[in-house]
């Protein structure tokens, strides 16, 4: 499993991860940092593609979020992921790796709720993987939130 | 011949049922997808759609003993 | 200036910024995290879009590279940079910040030697505008290498 | 009239001329490109552009006192 991978400064955040693609809580810039540095030793990676996602403090109706609260259909979504991912490097050759986490439960406003990360030899395929993958996780991934005000 | 099958809610699916899963008789889906929306009328209005043993439903499909019904609205992840 | 907003973590890795854009050496892990904390008190950032450009150990008639040597007419870049920032700022409005950092000198394989952080209220523009910024730094930076082996 | 200018080389332009930079007495643009290529052949095989004053030259142009004239051969950073 991917997560086995990250050092002993990351185990209390590992710890809370309920599979490779989902965390309980807020993805933090130390597990940020973590998930970075996978795939740090592949040496013919060019290109690293990142997007996250962050809790924006909108406002509905006069009321400003404060936080979400992220549910999800877990046994479906790790399935679902793991078609995802299989699905992204079959279709770009080039890309070397790809990494998918996604909060559960409360998230901030200003804090990240989304990691995706693609490694590739060259920049084309890597970035148009991520947004691919990006899009993939916005029509497939069983995961529902409630705004809280 | 109708047989028993666990029915999950997710999401506003769960806020509009008030509760997190449910037993269900049914020989389809075509045919639980009726008792749902008679016994929660509000469900249709989420829209959503169904997952059999965790792969999302293209077209109905006959129950097994076993099988787990998801009621999904739309996904809101990312 | 940007950097002054990094912590005392950071500080070493500041000091050899030869400006805002430009750092001696490889873009660290260090630095990529302090870099990514710039904008994290925005809440109206939805979107936090990153591309890491890395050193590959491609094969080249028979031989490895093992670093890349970079060299750039700095003032030149810096007023390039200047440029591109804006131009990206004035073509995508949702986007709102764009953090550019290229390196000079010595980068070794595997080690990162350009890093884009483009924020922004959502994923749409905030993607296209990451690509667009690397398109122009490939474009419009006086920067140059020297492949070692 | 002809006046002096400084001329800096980058990059490949660099290991070409064997020199960072270098003073050349020229009226405009033009002249001192065919000059730079009468003297450093290889210079016109890099390809190279010219940046007037740190601003990429986009069409010939007169040279004033103190000009700073650059040497670009294609850019590799990214």
């Amino acid at each position: 499993m991917q997560y086995c991978l990250l050092s002993r400064e990351a185990e209390t955040h590992i710890q809370t991860m309920k599979n490779r693609y989902l965390v309980g809580g807020p993805i933090t810039p130390i597990l940020v940092s973590e998930l970075m540095t996978l795939g740090n030793d592949d040496t013919g990676t060019g290109a690293v593609s990142i997007f996250i996602g962050r809790v924006r403090d909108d406002e509905a109706a006069g009321r400003r979020v404060t936080a979400i609260e992220y549910s999800a259909y877990e046994e479906m979504a790790g399935k679902e992921a793991d078609e995802i991912v299989r699905t992204v490097k079959s279709a770009f050759s080039d890309v070397r790796s790809v990494i998918i986490v996604h909060s559960l439960g409360l998230v901030k406003a200003g804090e990240a709720s989304l990691f995706i990360m693609v490694t590739s030899g060259h920049r084309d395929q890597g970035t148009r993987a991520c947004r691919h993958t990006l899009e993939m996780i916005k029509e497939r991934l069983p995961i529902w939130k409630k705004e809280l005000f | 011949m109708d047989i028993s099958v666990t029915v999950l809610y997710f999401g506003a699916a769960e806020a509009t049922t008030g509760r997190k899963e449910e037993e269900f008789l049914a020989g389809d889906t075509a045919s639980l997808r009726r008792q749902l929306i008679t016994r929660y009328p509000d469900l249709a209005r989420l829209p959503f759609r169904m997952a059999l043993n965790r792969t999302l439903l293209k077209e109905e499909s006959v129950l097994q003993k076993s099988d787990i019904i998801a009621i999904l609205p739309p996904f809101q992840g990312g």
